[in-house]
C-alpha cells in the first residue's frame, strides 16, 4: 500500500484550506475522544463495552465532511468517530456511555446504540451487518420524498460477509438509490483475521456484481477517502445511484476495551508496529505543517482546545443524573402524540 | 352490533346484510380497501413485498393497487427477506409507513434479525428518540398439501419479544379497522391474517375507520366456558357453540383480536364468571399463545378456576402432506366441542 | 443468446454416443414426468403444489450426467427434474405427491421436499436460497471426510438474490470445497421479472467478486451444460473449489400448476413462443437425428418405453397406501437405534 | 449425591469437593472437556463457531481447542450466521457432527430460517429418512452495559418449535454429562448456557458421561412451594430457599434441565405435593417457558393448585443499558423470595 499522502496540487483541487483545517480538526477531536475513555475505564463506573476508533480516524472523517447536517449515517458498534465527525456533540455521547439520562439515547443504549437525529443519525446498530439495510431504507425515503438527502453507511470487512450486504448491494443498485457504503476493512473481526473468513482481502471487487462503482482506498490517508467519498457523495446527489468504497486500515486497541490485544497473541505486533508508523493523525498534520497550512503552535493550539471541551465534556457528563428507575419500563413502544 | 358479528358461512350473506341496510365486504376486499385509503389518504404509506404488484395480488388482498398508485408505492422485491425488512426500517425510521407483506408466515424466520433486534428494540435503544411505524403482514392457514415449510403460523414467537404489536383479525371489520390503526400506531406491528377467512363476508363500513388495540371482543356470550379464540378459530368457536347450545352448555366467545397488547381484563372477568377456560388456536401447541393466556389466568383469576385449563391446537409436529395427515392435524370446531365437554363433565 | 446447438466436432470431444443417448432419454423422461401430472392434476388427488420443469430439463440432465451416484444434489421447490435425472425412480415421486406412505418422504413431505439418500438427496427445501448452504455443508464434510463425493446446488435466479447466497459463495470460495453452483435464471420469481429485483440480468457476473470461475450457458443446449458442467464437476473433484453456472432458460408453466400463466398477463406470450420454438428437448432430438446418432423410429420407440414406464408408475403410485394417522406425530424427532 | 448438587459459592469449592475425594471443575472447564473427548473419540464431530480458535475461546470454553485438534475441527467461521447454520445442516446430514457456537443468544435470530425451516423439520419432511446431528450452542447472560441486542435469551422461542430439542444446564456435571448427550442425540439440540455459571464450581467425573435428555432434578426438596428454576436462577432459588428457611417457608427447587423434551411428572408430582408454583426464568416474562410451565400445571394438576401461580421474569422490555436500569432489570433471589411469599401468606 502507498504511503504519500496525496500530492498537494490534487489537494487544491479537492478542498480548501478551510476544509483541510476542518478534517484536521475532527481527526484530533476523535483520536482525541477516545484517548480519554481509556483514561477513564478502569475506573469502572463507565458501564458499557467501548468499541475504540484509534488508528481509523481518516476514514468517518474523510466522509462526514461532505455530508450535510440531516443527510443521514448508520454506524456499528464501532460508533464514536462516525457520531463525532458527523456533528455528535462529545458530551452526550459520553453521558451515554455513563449510562445517564442525558445521553443521547436517554442511558438505554449505551456505547452501541447512539441516537442523534438531529445530526441525522437515527439510531445504532450493533448487530454486525445489521445497519447495512437500514441506510438503503433511509436512501429509499429520501428518493420517495425527494428529500435530497443522501446516506451513508459504515461497516466493518466482517459485516461485508453478512447476506445483508449482499442484498443491500442489489437492492441498492437495482433502485439506484442515493447511498454509500463504506467497509472499514481493518482486516479483522474480533480477533479472527480476515483470512479465516473471506477468500481474499478484497471488498471492493464485489462492486461489480451489482453494477456500481467500487473503489478500494488506503483508509489512513485522510485526502484519499475525501477525494473518494466526494466522488462518491456526489454521485449519490446526482441519482446515478450507489458507490461502495473499501477503506483498507487497522484498529490499534483491541476489539472491545480500552487494551491493546496484541500481548494476548491475537495479532503481531509488527503489524501494529507497521500501521502505527503511518497513523492517520500523524501522516495528515505532518503534511498539513509541511505544506504551510498550519503551524506547529496552531495545531498545538487546536489540540489544546479541543482537550479542554473533551475534558469538560467528560466531566460534566459523569455528574449528570442517572435515570430514575421508572425509566426501565418506558420507550418499549413509542406512544402517539 | 353488526361490526361485532361472525358470519360463519361464507355465500349469501351479502344479501342478508343488505337486507339490513349494511355494506358487506370480505376480508380479502377490507383489507385492500384499508390499503386503497390509507395510500390515498397519506404520502408516507407504501406497500412492499414480494409479488404485491402481482396478477395474483397476495390472494387478491394488493390486487391491481399498483395501477392506482404505482410500482413505487406498491413494490415488488427481490427474494431477501432480511435485508428488504432493515430497508422497510429504514424508511419507516426517515418517516415512511411501509407495510411490508409476506404471502406466508413462513418466510418470517428469515428476517427474524430485522425483526426482533432491530424493529422491536429501535424505540427502546434510541431512548425513545426514533420509532418506527413499521407494519408486516403475514398470512398464515392450511395450504394444499403445502406441508412444513408453507404452512406454519408463528405468533406466539412474536408474543416474546417487547416491542413488537400483533394483530389477529377474525372478521373483515377488524380487517379493516386494525390496519388502518396499525399503521398509525408509530410501532411496528405484527399483522396476521389467515387465508381461511378471506373469502368471509361481514359488514365495513366504507369511511375509515380504526378498531383500537388491546380491545378484546366477546363474539358470542356464554355462561358455562370461556373459550378464547384467535383468528379463524373464532369461527369454529361459533359453530362449536351451536352444537353445544343443542347440549345445554353455553359457551362464551372471546376474541383478543390483538396478542399485544392483550385484553387480560376480558378474559378475566369472563373467567371469574365461566370458571372455565379454553383457548382455540392456530397454532402448534407448546410454547404457543394459549400457554400464556392461561398462565394468566392462573396468575390472576385461579381462585376462579373450577376445572382444568385446554388448549386447542396443532399438535408439536412440523406440517405434514399428505392429505389424511393434513386432515389429523389440523382443530376445527369439533375439537373444541371435545375441550368444553372435557371441563363440564 | 446464441441459438445453435454446439458443432459436432466440439460434441465429439465431449460426449460419446451412449452419453448423447441418455441425455436425450432424462430430458425425455423429465418432460413426459412433468406431462402425466399436467394429466392427472384436475382429478384434484394429487393434493401438493407442483412447481413444473417443463422447459429447462437441459440443465437437470445436463449436470447430473456428470454426477455419480453417490454425489450430492440439493433442488427446490422446483425439484422433479433433479430428483429424475439424479436416479430417483418415478414410482416413489409420484406417490410421494400423492401423499402416499411409500412416497420418498413417506408422503410427509410432499412434492416440495423430495428425499432420496440412496442416490444423494438428501432432502429437499422449499425454502428459497435454503438449499445453498446444506450443499456447501455435504461439500465441506466430504472435504473432511476425504470421501471423494462432490455437491451440487441447484437453484433459482430468484435465490440468487438471498444473503444465503453470498454468505455460501464466500465460505465455499474460502474453503475451496467441492460444490458446483447452477443458477437456473429462467428470469422470474413466482410471476415477478428479474427486473423488479436485479439491477441486471447477469448472475454468472457475481462469481468474480468471491474469486470462483462464473459462466453463463445456454441452459436449453444440453451439451452447452454439459460441457460447463463437466469442467465444474472436474474442477471439484480435483480440489480446486467451486463454480458457478448460470443457466439461461424459461419455463413454460407459471410458477406453480399444471396451468400456463402467460393467460393472466403475467408474462407476454412472445416471450413463451420464442422459447418454444427453442424447446430443449426438440433441439436436442434434431440434433440427434440430423447427426444420426438416433433414427426417427428409434426416438419414437424410447418415447413410447419411457411413456409406459411412466403410466405404470403414476398408476402404481395411486394406488399405494395412503399413511396411518399414526404416522401424523413419528418422525418428529430422530431415534436412536 | 454429588452430581445433584448445587454449590452456590464460586470459590473454595475445589477444596471443598476435594477433601470429600471429589474431582472439581468448573462449567467452562466441564464444557470444554466435554468437547475435548468428543473430539478425541468420535472423528465426526468438529466445531464451527465466530472465534471459537481464538485468544478468547468462547469465554474460555474452547479455548485452545484448536491446537490439538487443528482449524479445520475448531474452524472459525466468517460473520455469516443463516449460510453458515446451513453448512453445518448439511454437514450434519452427511454424517458429520457439528457443535456450532454462538458468544451470545442475541445472533440466533441471523439464523432462525435455517433452524427453524431448516434443523427443525428436515427428519419429519423426508419421512425420517435424513436427520440433522446439529448441537448449537449460545451463551446468555447479563453483559456490562450490553443492552439490547448482546444480552437476550430467546430459548422460549424455541420452545414452540417441533423438532428441536432444548438443554439449559445449569452445573458443571450437567454441562458436561448434557454436552456429551446432545452431540449423540442425532437431532438439532439448542444448548443453553449461561456466562454467569461459568466460574462455578462442581463434581465432574473424568470419565466420559451423559445425561439423559427429559429428566429433571430435585435440587433441593421442599413441602410448601414447588420453584421451577431455569439455567442460573437454580442457584437463585437455593439462596432464596435459605432464606425463606429461615422464616419457616420450605420451597423445592425443581430444575428441568431440559426444555424439550420436558419433565412434566416431576413438576406435576411436586405440585401435588406443595400446591404452590413459581417459574423463575433468565428471560422476559411474557410469551415464554414460565407461561408453558405455569399451563401444563393448569391442565394437569389444576385441583391441586391451592394458589395462583408467579412468574419470576425479566420485565417485557429491552434490555437497558444504563447501570441503574440494568440493576433494576434482572431478577434474582430476593424476587423469589417475593413470589414466594406472595403464595404463602
Ligand atoms: C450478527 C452478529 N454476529 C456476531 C456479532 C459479534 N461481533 C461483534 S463485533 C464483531 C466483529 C465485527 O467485525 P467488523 O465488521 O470487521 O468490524 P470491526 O469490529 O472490525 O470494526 C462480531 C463478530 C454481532 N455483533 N452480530
Ligand atoms: C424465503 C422464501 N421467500 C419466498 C418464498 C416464496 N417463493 C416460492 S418460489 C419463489 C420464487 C423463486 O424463484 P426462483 O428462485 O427464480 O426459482 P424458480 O421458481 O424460478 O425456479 C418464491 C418467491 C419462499 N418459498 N421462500
Ligand atoms: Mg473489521
Ligand atoms: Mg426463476
Amino acid at each position: 500500500m502507498k504511503t504519500n499522502i496525496l500530492d498537494l496540487e490534487g489537494v487544491a483541487k479537492q478542498a480548501s484550506p478551510e476544509v483541510l483545517l476542518s478534517l484536521m480538526r475532527t481527526m484530533v477531536l476523535v483520536r482525541r475522544f477516545e484517548e480519554k475513555i481509556i483514561e477513564v475505564y478502569p475506573m469502572q463506573d463507565m458501564k458499557t463495552p467501548v468499541h475504540l476508533y484509534i488508528g481509523e480516524e481518516a476514514i468517518a472523517s474523510g466522509v462526514c465532511a461532505h455530508l450535510k447536517k440531516d443527510d443521514y449515517i448508520f454506524t456499528t458498534h464501532r460508533s464514536h468517530g462516525h457520531c463525532l465527525a458527523k456533528g455528535t456533540g462529545p458530551e452526550m455521547l459520553y453521558a451515554e456511555f455513563y449510562g445517564r439520562s442525558t445521553g443521547c439515547s436517554k442511558g438505554k443504549g449505551g456505547s452501541m446504540h447512539p441516537a442523534d437525529p438531529e445530526n441525522g443519525i437515527l439510531g445504532t446498530t450493533a448487530i454486525v451487518g445489521g445497519g447495512i439495510p437500514l441506510a438503503v431504507g433511509t436512501a429509499l425515503a429520501s428518493k420517495m420524498k425527494k428529500d435530497g438527502k443522501i446516506s451513508v453507511t459504515f461497516f466493518g470487512d466482517g459485516a461485508s460477509e453478512e447476506g445483508t450486504f449482499h442484498e443491500s448491494l442489489n437492492f441498492a443498485s437495482m433502485k439506484q438509490l442515493p447511498v454509500v457504503f463504506i467497509c472499514e476493512n481493518n482486516s479483522y473481526a474480533t480477533t479472527s483475521p480476515i483470512s479465516q473468513r473471506q477468500p481474499h482481502d478484497n471488498i471492493a471487487i464485489r462492486a461489480e456484481g451489482y453494477g456500481i462503482p467500487g473503489i478500494a482506498v488506503d483508509g489512513n490517508d485522510v485526502l484519499e477517502v475525501y477525494k473518494a467519498a466526494g466522488e462518491a457523495v456526489q454521485r449519490a446527489r446526482d441519482g446515478q445511484g450507489p458507490t461502495l468504497i473499501e477503506c483498507k486500515t487497522y484498529r490499534w486497541k483491541g476489539h472491545v476495551g480500552p487494551d491493546c490485544d496484541h500481548e494476548k497473541g491475537c495479532r503481531p505486533i509488527e503489524d501494529l508496529n507497521k500501521w502505527m508508523e503511518r497513523c492517520p493523525v500523524e501522516m495528515f498534520k505532518n503534511f498539513l505543517i509541511k505544506n504551510r497550512f498550519i503551524s506547529e503552535t496552531e495545531y498545538a493550539n487546536m489540540l489544546g482546545e479541543i482537550d479542554r471541551e473533551l475534558d469538560r465534556s467528560i466531566k460534566a457528563a459523569r455528574q449528570c443524573a442517572l435515570p430514575d428507575k421508572e425509566e426501565l419500563l418506558k420507550d418499549v413502544f413509542h406512544e402517539k402524540k | 352490533m353488526p361490526w361485532t358479528k361472525v358470519y360463519t358461512e361464507k355465500t349469501d350473506l351479502k344479501d342478508t346484510l343488505a337486507g339490513e341496510g349494511l355494506r358487506a365486504l370480505s376480508y380479502r376486499d377490507a383489507l385492500k380497501e384499508a390499503q386503497t385509503q390509507l395510500l390515498r389518504s397519506d404520502e408516507s404509506v407504501f406497500l412492499l413485498g414480494e409479488g404485491v404488484d402481482d396478477t395474483g395480488g397476495i390472494f387478491g388482498s394488493t390486487l391491481g393497487l399498483w395501477k392506482e398508485f404505482g410500482k413505487d408505492r406498491v413494490m415488488d422485491l427481490p427474494i431477501a427477506e432480511n435485508g428488504m425488512t432493515g430497508v422497510a426500517i429504514g424508511a419507516a425510521m426517515a418517516g415512511m409507513k411501509p407495510i411490508f407483506v409476506h404471502m406466508r408466515m413462513d418466510f418470517l424466520p428469515m428476517c427474524m434479525d430485522q425483526l426482533i433486534n432491530h424493529a422491536a428494540k429501535w424505540n427502546y435503544m434510541t431512548g425513545g428518540k426514533v420509532n418506527v411505524p413499521l407494519v408486516v403482514r403475514s398470512i398464515i392457514g392450511r395450504g394444499w398439501g403445502s406441508a412444513a415449510q408453507h404452512s406454519q403460523a408463528l405468533h406466539g414467537l412474536f408474543m416474546h419479544i417487547p416491542g413488537l404489536k400483533i394483530a389477529m383479525p377474525s372478521t373483515p371489520y377488524d380487517a379493516k379497522g386494525l390496519l388502518m390503526e396499525a399503521v398509525n400506531d408509530g410501532n411496528p406491528v405484527m399483522f396476521i391474517e389467515h387465508r381461511w377467512v378471506y373469502d368471509y363476508i361481514g359488514y365495513v363500513p366504507e369511511e375509515p375507520y380504526t378498531v383500537p388495540f388491546g380491545k378484546g371482543i366477546i363474539r358470542r356470550p356464554g355462561k358455562d366456558v370461556t373459550v378464547v379464540a384467535l383468528s379463524v378459530m373464532v369461527y369454529e368457536a361459533i359453530k362449536a357453540a351451536k352444537t353445544l347450545e343443542a347440549e345445554g352448555i353455553d359457551i362464551e366467545v372471546i376474541d383478543p383480536r390483538t396478542l399485544n397488547p392483550f385484553d387480560d381484563a376480558l378474559v378475566i372477568e369472563s373467567v371469574k364468571k365461566t370458571g372455565r377456560l379454553v383457548i382455540a388456536d392456530v397454532a402448534c401447541k407448546t410454547g404457543g399463545v394459549g400457554a400464556e393466556i392461561a398462565c394468566r389466568v392462573a396468575e390472576s383469576a385461579h381462585e376462579y378456576l373450577k376445572a382444568p385449563v385446554r388448549r386447542v391446537n396443532f399438535p408439536d409436529t412440523p406440517t405434514p402432506c399428505s392429505p389424511v395427515l393434513e386432515e389429523a392435524y389440523y382443530p376445527d370446531a369439533g375439537s373444541i366441542v371435545k375441550a368444553v365437554k372435557e371441563l363440564i363433565r
